[in-house]
Protein backbone atom coordinates (compact mmCIF):
# COMPACT_ATOMS: atom_id res chain seq x y z
CA UNK A 1 0.00 0.00 0.00
CA UNK A 2 1.52 3.30 -1.05
CA UNK A 3 -0.25 6.51 -0.05
CA UNK A 4 -1.06 9.01 -3.41
CA UNK A 5 -1.52 12.56 -2.90
CA UNK A 6 -3.20 15.07 -5.81
CA UNK A 7 -2.78 18.76 -5.52
CA UNK A 8 -3.90 21.89 -7.37
CA UNK A 9 -5.94 21.21 -10.58
CA UNK A 10 -4.65 16.80 -10.31
CA UNK A 11 -7.16 16.98 -7.10
CA UNK A 12 -9.62 18.93 -8.72
CA UNK A 13 -9.87 16.78 -11.51
CA UNK A 14 -9.27 13.53 -9.79
CA UNK A 15 -11.50 14.51 -7.14
CA UNK A 16 -10.24 13.33 -3.87
CA UNK A 17 -6.57 14.97 -1.74
CA UNK A 18 -5.31 11.64 -1.17
CA UNK A 19 -6.12 7.27 -1.36
CA UNK A 20 -4.33 4.59 -0.54
CA UNK A 21 -2.90 2.71 -3.04
CA UNK A 22 -2.26 -0.75 -3.49
CA UNK A 23 -0.28 -1.57 -6.72
CA UNK A 24 2.86 -3.45 -7.57
CA UNK A 25 4.14 -0.81 -10.06
CA UNK A 26 7.71 -0.56 -10.36
CA UNK A 27 8.17 3.11 -11.67
CA UNK A 28 6.08 6.47 -11.19
CA UNK A 29 4.96 5.50 -14.89
CA UNK A 30 3.70 2.08 -14.34
CA UNK A 31 1.79 3.57 -11.31
CA UNK A 32 0.72 6.39 -13.79
CA UNK A 33 -0.88 3.84 -16.14
CA UNK A 34 -2.69 1.68 -13.74
CA UNK A 35 -4.57 4.90 -12.41
CA UNK A 36 -5.37 6.01 -15.88
CA UNK A 37 -6.63 2.47 -16.63
CA UNK A 38 -8.96 2.74 -13.29
CA UNK A 39 -11.47 5.69 -14.38
CA UNK A 40 -12.08 8.48 -17.01
CA UNK A 41 -11.18 10.98 -14.33
CA UNK A 42 -7.67 9.78 -13.78
CA UNK A 43 -7.31 8.93 -17.53
CA UNK A 44 -7.99 13.04 -17.87
CA UNK A 45 -6.20 14.12 -15.20
CA UNK A 46 -3.11 12.20 -16.46
CA UNK A 47 -3.76 12.49 -20.00
CA UNK A 48 -0.31 14.75 -20.75
CA UNK A 49 2.39 13.75 -17.67
CA UNK A 50 4.38 16.22 -19.45
CA UNK A 51 2.59 19.33 -17.33
CA UNK A 52 2.38 17.56 -14.40
CA UNK A 53 5.64 17.18 -11.69
CA UNK A 54 6.05 14.04 -9.15
CA UNK A 55 7.62 13.81 -5.90
CA UNK A 56 8.05 10.02 -4.39
CA UNK A 57 8.24 10.58 -0.66
CA UNK A 58 8.70 14.41 -0.76
CA UNK A 59 11.46 14.64 -2.93
CA UNK A 60 10.45 15.79 -6.30
CA UNK A 61 11.65 13.49 -9.10
CA UNK A 62 10.88 12.18 -12.81
CA UNK A 63 8.49 9.98 -13.74
CA UNK A 64 11.14 6.58 -14.69
CA UNK A 65 11.83 6.92 -11.03
CA UNK A 66 11.53 3.47 -9.42
CA UNK A 67 8.69 3.07 -6.36
CA UNK A 68 10.11 -0.05 -4.51
CA UNK A 69 10.17 0.97 -0.95
CA UNK A 70 8.20 4.52 -1.06
CA UNK A 71 5.49 5.15 1.24
CA UNK A 72 4.23 7.95 -0.44
CA UNK A 73 4.27 9.51 -3.87
CA UNK A 74 2.69 12.83 -5.07
CA UNK A 75 1.36 14.40 -8.16
CA UNK A 76 0.64 18.10 -9.07
CA UNK A 77 1.15 20.75 -11.56
CA UNK A 78 4.40 22.96 -11.77
CA UNK A 79 5.00 24.94 -8.79
CA UNK A 80 3.65 28.40 -8.60
CA UNK A 81 5.31 29.67 -5.49
CA UNK A 82 6.69 32.79 -4.36
CA UNK B 1 18.55 29.48 8.80
CA UNK B 2 14.76 29.56 9.48
CA UNK B 3 11.34 28.39 7.20
CA UNK B 4 8.15 29.27 8.36
CA UNK B 5 5.14 27.70 6.49
CA UNK B 6 1.57 29.56 7.84
CA UNK B 7 -1.74 30.83 6.82
CA UNK B 8 -1.68 33.74 9.50
CA UNK B 9 -0.33 36.86 8.42
CA UNK B 10 2.72 37.74 9.09
CA UNK B 11 4.41 41.52 10.16
CA UNK B 12 6.70 43.01 7.70
CA UNK B 13 8.22 45.81 9.72
CA UNK B 14 8.24 43.84 12.50
CA UNK B 15 9.86 40.67 11.01
CA UNK B 16 12.46 42.67 8.56
CA UNK B 17 13.19 44.49 12.13
CA UNK B 18 13.87 41.05 14.02
CA UNK B 19 16.08 39.63 11.49
CA UNK B 20 17.81 42.87 11.40
CA UNK B 21 18.43 43.38 14.90
CA UNK B 22 21.83 43.00 16.75
CA UNK B 23 23.85 42.06 13.80
CA UNK B 24 27.00 43.44 14.08
CA UNK B 25 28.87 40.30 12.00
CA UNK B 26 26.31 41.19 8.78
CA UNK B 27 27.03 44.40 6.78
CA UNK B 28 24.49 43.68 4.55
CA UNK B 29 20.41 43.05 4.71
CA UNK B 30 18.33 42.22 2.02
CA UNK B 31 14.69 41.68 1.69
CA UNK B 32 12.08 40.60 -0.62
CA UNK B 33 8.17 40.82 -0.05
CA UNK B 34 5.76 39.45 -2.38
CA UNK B 35 2.51 40.82 -2.73
CA UNK B 36 -0.59 39.57 -3.91
CA UNK B 37 -0.92 42.13 -7.04
CA UNK B 38 -4.19 42.77 -8.37
CA UNK B 39 -3.44 42.38 -11.70
CA UNK B 40 -6.82 42.35 -14.01
CA UNK B 41 -7.80 46.02 -13.82
CA UNK B 42 -9.64 45.23 -9.84
CA UNK B 43 -10.90 42.20 -10.65
CA UNK B 44 -9.20 39.94 -8.68
CA UNK B 45 -10.98 38.92 -5.92
CA UNK B 46 -9.07 36.66 -3.92
CA UNK B 47 -6.15 34.18 -4.27
CA UNK B 48 -5.96 31.03 -2.82
CA UNK B 49 -2.56 29.28 -2.21
CA UNK B 50 -2.32 25.63 -1.54
CA UNK B 51 0.70 23.45 -0.54
CA UNK B 52 1.97 20.15 -0.25
CA UNK B 53 2.64 20.37 3.96
CA UNK B 54 6.09 18.11 4.90
CA UNK B 55 7.04 18.54 1.37
CA UNK B 56 7.08 22.22 1.89
CA UNK B 57 9.47 22.32 4.73
CA UNK B 58 11.49 19.94 3.53
CA UNK B 59 11.83 21.64 -0.19
CA UNK B 60 12.84 25.09 1.35
CA UNK B 61 14.91 24.16 4.03
CA UNK B 62 16.91 22.27 1.05
CA UNK B 63 17.48 25.38 -0.97
CA UNK B 64 18.50 27.56 2.30
CA UNK B 65 20.86 24.35 2.88
CA UNK B 66 21.83 25.19 -0.46
CA UNK B 67 22.00 29.18 -0.44
CA UNK B 68 24.22 28.88 2.51
CA UNK B 69 26.72 26.84 0.84
CA UNK B 70 26.85 28.66 -2.46
CA UNK B 71 27.21 32.23 -0.76
CA UNK B 72 28.64 33.49 2.73
CA UNK B 73 25.59 33.84 4.87
CA UNK B 74 25.31 35.01 8.50
CA UNK B 75 21.03 34.69 8.46
CA UNK B 76 18.40 33.19 5.83
CA UNK B 77 14.92 34.00 6.81
CA UNK B 78 12.12 32.36 4.89
CA UNK B 79 8.30 33.02 5.98
CA UNK B 80 5.37 31.72 2.89
CA UNK B 81 1.86 31.60 3.65
CA UNK B 82 -0.85 29.40 2.11
CA UNK B 83 -4.86 29.92 2.43
CA UNK B 84 -6.83 32.50 1.21
CA UNK B 85 -5.26 36.09 0.31
CA UNK B 86 -6.63 39.34 -1.17
CA UNK B 87 -5.35 41.90 -3.03
CA UNK B 88 -2.27 44.04 -1.16
CA UNK B 89 -1.75 40.91 1.22
CA UNK B 90 1.65 39.61 1.54
CA UNK B 91 2.06 36.49 0.10
CA UNK B 92 5.52 35.61 1.35
CA UNK B 93 9.30 37.39 2.14
CA UNK B 94 12.49 36.35 2.31
CA UNK B 95 15.74 37.82 3.96
CA UNK B 96 19.25 37.24 4.02
CA UNK B 97 22.37 38.89 6.05
CA UNK B 98 25.77 38.42 4.67
CA UNK B 99 29.12 40.49 5.24
CA UNK B 100 28.63 41.81 2.16
CA UNK B 101 25.76 42.98 -0.16
CA UNK B 102 26.83 40.97 -3.18
CA UNK B 103 26.17 38.00 -1.43
CA UNK B 104 22.95 38.96 0.37
CA UNK B 105 21.52 39.79 -3.52
CA UNK B 106 22.75 36.91 -5.11
CA UNK B 107 21.37 34.81 -2.05
CA UNK B 108 18.02 36.60 -2.17
CA UNK B 109 17.55 35.81 -5.96
CA UNK B 110 18.58 32.30 -5.53
CA UNK B 111 16.23 31.76 -2.91
CA UNK B 112 13.10 33.53 -4.65
CA UNK B 113 14.40 31.65 -7.82
CA UNK B 114 14.09 28.29 -6.46
CA UNK B 115 10.59 29.28 -4.55
CA UNK B 116 8.90 29.84 -7.37
CA UNK B 117 9.65 26.60 -8.99
CA UNK B 118 10.90 24.23 -6.51
CA UNK B 119 8.40 24.99 -3.54
CA UNK B 120 5.33 23.06 -3.34
CA UNK B 121 3.27 25.84 -3.74
CA UNK B 122 0.21 26.37 -6.05
CA UNK B 123 -1.48 29.36 -7.18
CA UNK B 124 -5.42 29.43 -7.72
CA UNK B 125 -7.36 32.99 -8.90
CA UNK B 126 -10.48 34.13 -8.18
CA UNK B 127 -12.30 36.74 -9.98
CA UNK B 128 -16.14 37.12 -10.47
CA UNK B 129 -15.92 35.47 -13.77
CA UNK B 130 -14.34 32.28 -12.49
CA UNK B 131 -11.39 30.76 -10.91
CA UNK B 132 -8.21 29.61 -12.40
CA UNK B 133 -4.95 27.94 -11.47
CA UNK B 134 -1.78 30.36 -12.18
CA UNK B 135 0.61 28.97 -15.15
CA UNK B 136 3.76 28.62 -14.21
CA UNK B 137 6.11 30.71 -16.43
CA UNK B 138 8.65 29.49 -18.52
CA UNK B 139 10.82 32.56 -17.72
CA UNK B 140 10.40 31.43 -14.24
CA UNK B 141 11.80 27.80 -15.00
CA UNK B 142 14.58 29.72 -17.17
CA UNK B 143 15.79 31.74 -14.60
CA UNK B 144 16.97 28.90 -11.88
CA UNK B 145 19.41 28.84 -15.26
CA UNK B 146 21.35 31.39 -13.62
CA UNK B 147 22.60 29.20 -10.71
CA UNK C 1 10.44 58.15 -5.75
CA UNK C 2 11.87 59.65 -2.73
CA UNK C 3 15.21 60.54 -1.02
CA UNK C 4 16.83 61.04 2.40
CA UNK C 5 19.57 62.25 3.58
CA UNK C 6 19.66 62.54 7.61
CA UNK C 7 21.84 62.67 10.35
CA UNK C 8 19.27 60.70 12.89
CA UNK C 9 18.76 56.96 12.92
CA UNK C 10 15.90 55.95 10.99
CA UNK C 11 13.41 53.19 11.68
CA UNK C 12 13.90 50.04 9.43
CA UNK C 13 10.93 48.03 10.09
CA UNK C 14 8.92 51.06 10.07
CA UNK C 15 9.95 52.55 6.28
CA UNK C 16 9.58 49.23 5.05
CA UNK C 17 6.06 49.05 6.34
CA UNK C 18 5.47 52.25 4.91
CA UNK C 19 6.89 51.86 1.75
CA UNK C 20 4.85 48.55 1.44
CA UNK C 21 1.91 50.03 2.06
CA UNK C 22 -1.22 49.60 -0.15
CA UNK C 23 0.98 48.76 -2.84
CA UNK C 24 -1.94 47.01 -5.03
CA UNK C 25 0.13 47.54 -8.24
CA UNK C 26 3.34 45.85 -7.16
CA UNK C 27 3.84 42.37 -6.57
CA UNK C 28 7.37 42.74 -5.71
CA UNK C 29 9.23 44.84 -2.96
CA UNK C 30 12.73 44.36 -2.40
CA UNK C 31 14.90 46.24 0.75
CA UNK C 32 18.65 46.41 0.72
CA UNK C 33 20.07 47.60 4.27
CA UNK C 34 23.84 48.80 4.61
CA UNK C 35 24.56 48.38 8.98
CA UNK C 36 27.64 49.22 10.35
CA UNK C 37 29.92 45.90 10.93
CA UNK C 38 32.23 45.68 13.33
CA UNK C 39 35.10 44.38 11.15
CA UNK C 40 38.04 44.74 13.62
CA UNK C 41 37.03 41.92 16.17
CA UNK C 42 35.58 44.28 18.39
CA UNK C 43 37.77 47.50 17.52
CA UNK C 44 35.88 49.65 16.00
CA UNK C 45 34.81 52.19 18.30
CA UNK C 46 33.07 54.55 15.41
CA UNK C 47 32.42 55.24 11.95
CA UNK C 48 32.02 58.77 10.86
CA UNK C 49 30.34 59.09 7.64
CA UNK C 50 30.54 62.79 5.69
CA UNK C 51 28.98 63.62 2.69
CA UNK C 52 28.79 66.61 0.09
CA UNK C 53 25.26 68.43 1.23
CA UNK C 54 23.19 69.41 -2.02
CA UNK C 55 25.53 67.03 -4.26
CA UNK C 56 24.37 64.25 -1.94
CA UNK C 57 20.76 64.70 -2.92
CA UNK C 58 21.51 65.79 -6.87
CA UNK C 59 23.49 62.38 -7.23
CA UNK C 60 21.42 60.36 -5.68
CA UNK C 61 17.74 61.60 -7.78
CA UNK C 62 20.10 61.05 -10.62
CA UNK C 63 20.73 57.62 -10.10
CA UNK C 64 17.20 57.07 -8.99
CA UNK C 65 16.11 58.83 -12.51
CA UNK C 66 18.40 56.30 -14.16
CA UNK C 67 17.05 53.51 -12.70
CA UNK C 68 13.36 54.12 -13.59
CA UNK C 69 14.48 54.80 -16.67
CA UNK C 70 15.67 51.19 -17.19
CA UNK C 71 13.29 49.03 -14.90
CA UNK C 72 9.55 49.18 -14.63
CA UNK C 73 9.38 50.63 -10.84
CA UNK C 74 6.70 51.58 -8.84
CA UNK C 75 8.39 53.29 -6.41
CA UNK C 76 12.11 53.70 -5.01
CA UNK C 77 13.43 55.29 -1.66
CA UNK C 78 16.93 55.95 -0.45
CA UNK C 79 17.78 56.90 2.84
CA UNK C 80 21.56 57.55 3.97
CA UNK C 81 22.76 59.20 6.93
CA UNK C 82 25.72 61.09 8.12
CA UNK C 83 27.46 61.98 10.90
CA UNK C 84 28.89 59.66 14.04
CA UNK C 85 27.08 56.06 13.40
CA UNK C 86 28.32 52.84 15.96
CA UNK C 87 28.42 49.57 15.62
CA UNK C 88 24.85 47.89 14.74
CA UNK C 89 23.55 50.92 13.29
CA UNK C 90 21.80 51.08 10.15
CA UNK C 91 24.18 53.36 7.69
CA UNK C 92 21.22 53.31 4.97
CA UNK C 93 18.65 51.89 3.06
CA UNK C 94 16.94 50.90 -0.40
CA UNK C 95 13.90 49.74 -1.42
CA UNK C 96 12.24 49.35 -4.77
CA UNK C 97 8.48 48.09 -5.68
CA UNK C 98 8.17 46.40 -9.21
CA UNK C 99 5.43 44.39 -10.68
CA UNK C 100 8.03 41.77 -10.97
CA UNK C 101 10.63 40.61 -8.62
CA UNK C 102 13.91 40.57 -11.42
CA UNK C 103 13.14 44.45 -12.14
CA UNK C 104 12.89 45.32 -8.38
CA UNK C 105 16.32 43.33 -7.79
CA UNK C 106 18.07 44.85 -10.40
CA UNK C 107 17.01 48.30 -9.91
CA UNK C 108 17.94 48.08 -6.18
CA UNK C 109 21.46 46.19 -6.48
CA UNK C 110 22.13 48.91 -9.20
CA UNK C 111 20.95 51.19 -7.36
CA UNK C 112 23.17 50.14 -4.36
CA UNK C 113 25.84 49.62 -6.75
CA UNK C 114 25.90 53.47 -7.71
CA UNK C 115 25.29 54.85 -3.98
CA UNK C 116 28.57 52.80 -3.48
CA UNK C 117 31.07 54.82 -5.79
CA UNK C 118 29.14 57.57 -7.24
CA UNK C 119 27.06 59.36 -4.33
CA UNK C 120 29.17 61.96 -2.15
CA UNK C 121 29.94 59.85 0.83
CA UNK C 122 33.56 59.38 2.70
CA UNK C 123 33.29 57.00 5.70
CA UNK C 124 35.86 56.91 8.25
CA UNK C 125 36.35 54.46 11.21
CA UNK C 126 37.84 55.15 14.23
CA UNK C 127 39.36 52.33 17.06
CA UNK C 128 41.22 52.69 19.85
CA UNK C 129 44.49 52.50 17.73
CA UNK C 130 43.17 55.49 15.52
CA UNK C 131 41.28 56.71 12.89
CA UNK C 132 41.21 55.97 9.23
CA UNK C 133 39.52 56.60 5.91
CA UNK C 134 37.69 53.80 4.20
CA UNK C 135 39.43 53.24 1.36
CA UNK C 136 37.43 52.89 -2.15
CA UNK C 137 36.85 49.18 -3.13
CA UNK C 138 38.48 48.25 -6.41
CA UNK C 139 35.34 45.62 -6.56
CA UNK C 140 32.76 48.31 -6.19
CA UNK C 141 34.25 50.62 -8.91
CA UNK C 142 33.76 47.32 -10.82
CA UNK C 143 30.47 46.72 -10.24
CA UNK C 144 29.56 49.17 -12.36
CA UNK C 145 30.26 47.85 -15.32
CA UNK C 146 27.43 45.52 -14.98
CA UNK C 147 25.11 47.88 -16.33
CA UNK D 1 36.06 83.73 -7.49
CA UNK D 2 34.99 80.13 -7.48
CA UNK D 3 34.10 78.48 -3.94
CA UNK D 4 36.39 75.33 -3.85
CA UNK D 5 35.48 72.64 -1.44
CA UNK D 6 37.66 69.55 0.13
CA UNK D 7 36.31 66.59 1.38
CA UNK D 8 37.53 63.54 3.40
CA UNK D 9 41.12 63.48 3.52
CA UNK D 10 41.97 66.25 1.23
CA UNK D 11 40.11 68.95 3.57
CA UNK D 12 42.27 67.33 6.44
CA UNK D 13 45.31 67.74 4.06
CA UNK D 14 44.43 70.86 3.43
CA UNK D 15 43.33 71.77 6.44
CA UNK D 16 39.83 73.54 5.79
CA UNK D 17 36.77 72.53 4.30
CA UNK D 18 36.14 75.64 1.62
CA UNK D 19 37.93 78.88 0.57
CA UNK D 20 37.19 81.45 -2.12
CA UNK D 21 39.69 81.29 -4.57
CA UNK D 22 40.38 84.08 -7.18
CA UNK D 23 41.62 82.50 -10.75
CA UNK D 24 42.11 82.65 -13.99
CA UNK D 25 42.37 78.96 -14.54
CA UNK D 26 40.80 77.57 -17.77
CA UNK D 27 40.47 73.96 -16.31
CA UNK D 28 40.44 71.94 -13.47
CA UNK D 29 44.06 70.76 -13.97
CA UNK D 30 45.13 74.59 -14.71
CA UNK D 31 43.48 75.11 -10.86
CA UNK D 32 44.97 71.97 -9.50
CA UNK D 33 48.35 73.48 -10.57
CA UNK D 34 47.64 77.29 -9.15
CA UNK D 35 47.01 75.51 -5.64
CA UNK D 36 50.09 72.76 -5.63
CA UNK D 37 52.26 76.09 -6.43
CA UNK D 38 50.66 78.08 -3.33
CA UNK D 39 51.83 75.69 -0.19
CA UNK D 40 53.30 72.42 0.42
CA UNK D 41 49.81 71.39 2.06
CA UNK D 42 47.95 71.80 -1.05
CA UNK D 43 50.97 69.94 -2.98
CA UNK D 44 50.78 67.10 -0.72
CA UNK D 45 46.77 67.17 -1.12
CA UNK D 46 47.27 67.02 -4.76
CA UNK D 47 50.53 64.80 -5.40
CA UNK D 48 48.22 62.15 -7.08
CA UNK D 49 45.42 63.34 -8.42
CA UNK D 50 44.33 59.53 -10.17
CA UNK D 51 43.59 59.16 -6.41
CA UNK D 52 41.18 62.29 -6.64
CA UNK D 53 37.47 62.88 -8.06
CA UNK D 54 36.26 66.36 -9.48
CA UNK D 55 33.00 67.65 -9.27
CA UNK D 56 32.16 70.76 -10.86
CA UNK D 57 29.13 72.98 -9.70
CA UNK D 58 27.77 69.28 -8.11
CA UNK D 59 28.43 67.55 -10.92
CA UNK D 60 31.16 64.76 -11.41
CA UNK D 61 33.38 65.20 -14.17
CA UNK D 62 36.97 65.21 -15.03
CA UNK D 63 40.26 66.90 -14.32
CA UNK D 64 40.36 68.65 -17.73
CA UNK D 65 37.48 69.94 -17.68
CA UNK D 66 36.72 73.78 -18.55
CA UNK D 67 35.99 76.15 -15.51
CA UNK D 68 34.20 78.75 -17.41
CA UNK D 69 30.97 79.61 -15.50
CA UNK D 70 31.50 77.37 -12.99
CA UNK D 71 30.49 78.31 -9.73
CA UNK D 72 31.72 75.64 -7.35
CA UNK D 73 34.96 72.83 -7.69
CA UNK D 74 34.58 70.39 -5.08
CA UNK D 75 37.81 67.93 -4.88
CA UNK D 76 37.38 64.68 -2.87
CA UNK D 77 38.93 61.09 -2.49
CA UNK D 78 36.64 58.08 -4.40
CA UNK D 79 33.45 57.80 -2.56
CA UNK D 80 32.40 55.08 -0.31
CA UNK D 81 28.69 55.68 0.32
CA UNK D 82 26.48 52.91 1.34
Amino acid sequence: MIDVLYFAWVRERIGLPREKVETNAETVVDLVEELKAREERYAAAFADISALRVAVDQELTDFSAPLKGAREIAFFPPMTGG
Amino acid sequence: MAVRIQEQSFDLGAEIEKFAAGRRDAGAIVSFTGVVRDDADGQLDRMEIEHYPGMTERAIAAIEAEAVSRWNLTEALVIHRYGVLRPGERIMMVATASRHRMDAFAAAEFLMDYLKSRAPFWKKEFTKDGAEWVAAKEEDEAALSRW
